[in-house]
């Protein structure tokens, strides 16, 4: 089952790998993602996560779906969070719950490539100097691009 | 049509939305982005460089050369840098 | 840095995250291994982990140490229960955090795969039947094997 | 020598460890097995097939051929399953 939230908020790690248990589910792989003191140039002050409300929610859904398409994966959580973050404050969480660890792990790292190129989330840094927006990262093209022509490890 | 601006380019422009009709002859993504362009030289700042941009129709990524209808949600942004 | 912990009580992933929080992590991938309700025949009852006391706490440092030495990790922890479990039980939990998200995946990735063949841990399942020994698998073997051969992804 | 047993090799045994000072001839892994096997039914049964018996010297994992001393720990034990 998928769930996806776009929210302020954070959120808590094991209360999401609570709610993607069962008696099937025997690997939970997670991925958290977390503000870094460093911005592109500069000491950072804070990350402001800004988004199109409406498309996010589809595109995430979109992510997971196929996700779930992919592997044999029994639960997958997108938490993205959006607003004014702090050094060490959390980003963005992925969950993959499967019978096997493969699955989990391949749906993990499936969900965030595409998060990084799929999804209408935007991210500017508040350093000494200013204001400014982060700039696409061509590594993070190629994660994605890489899934189209490799096969799914089955666990 | 109503026309969404995100990030940078939202910045440039000074507003996050307009609703506006086009004339007849624009029927694409560059074409309203041109069109765009004569608005303001904030709108003329924002698309100067369209490699840089990105857009979406009804909440769908699409190709610049994407023909639009009236009734359209188009919106343009930077490429994306969430999570 | 590392810590290994080979204990009876559960663990809180949250409270582990936290741990391996810092201004340059970027990035936190775990991994939760749970017990599910099939044995290899029946339903099952209990899971009942048993370990070599000493060498299992070495070859997990091992492991993780080697794990950091790959990719470039700044956190590892891992987390082994041992004891009598029952369905839906945690029984492992390995933590990897970095500057960016690939190394995070291949750190939990890598430590999994040697965990499962390389740390003195064995596995007997309770069913109405009684109990039986949990036997090796062969595609556990492969996973850690394929690492002798695989060039670690940068991020 | 001390030896200890788990897992499955451990309840066909009995016990969990014996302490014992082996002959002169027995000078590897495979040839303490071989002895065991000598000492009762459990252990006889315990290593019955040595392909399915993995064996640590001093708490590392070592093969069949391994030579070892008296002052030796040595450890008997199915292929592991943990995580």
């Amino acid at each position: 089952m998928i769930k996806i939230r776009i929210q302020q908020e954070d959120f808590d790690v094991s209360a999401e790998i609570k709610s993607m248990s069962s008696k099937t589910v025997g690997a939970i792989a997670t991925f958290s993602g977390v503000v870094r003191d460093s911005s592109e140039s500069n000491s950072l002050i804070s990350l402001t996560l800004e988004h199109y409300p409406g498309m996010s929610e589809d595109a995430l859904e979109k992510i997971a779906a196929a996700a779930m398409q992919k592997g044999s994966l029994e639960a997958v959580r997108i938490i993205h969070r959006v607003g004014r973050l702090l050094p060490e404050d959390n980003i963005v969480f992925v969950g993959c719950a499967s019978a096997h660890r493969h699955a989990a792990f391949d749906g993990c790292r499936y969900i965030m490539d595409f998060l990084k190129t799929d999804a209408p989330f935007w991210k500017s840094e508040e350093t000494q100097e200013g204001r400014i927006w982060v700039s696409e990262r061509k590594k993070d093209q190629n994660a994605s691009k890489s899934w189209l022509s490799k096969k799914t490890k089955k666990s | 049509m109503r026309i969404l601006y995100f990030a940078w380019v939202r910045d440039n422009i000074g507003y996050s939305q307009e609703e506006l009709s086009c004339p007849k002859h624009v029927r694409t993504i560059n074409q309203l982005a041109e069109y765009l362009k004569l608005q303001s030289e904030g709108h003329a700042r924002a698309f100067d460089n369209m490699n840089a941009i990105r857009a979406a129709r009804n909440q769908q990524f699409v190709s610049h050369d994407t023909e639009l209808s009236d009734t359209d949600e188009v919106a343009f942004f930077p490429p994306v840098t969430g999570g």
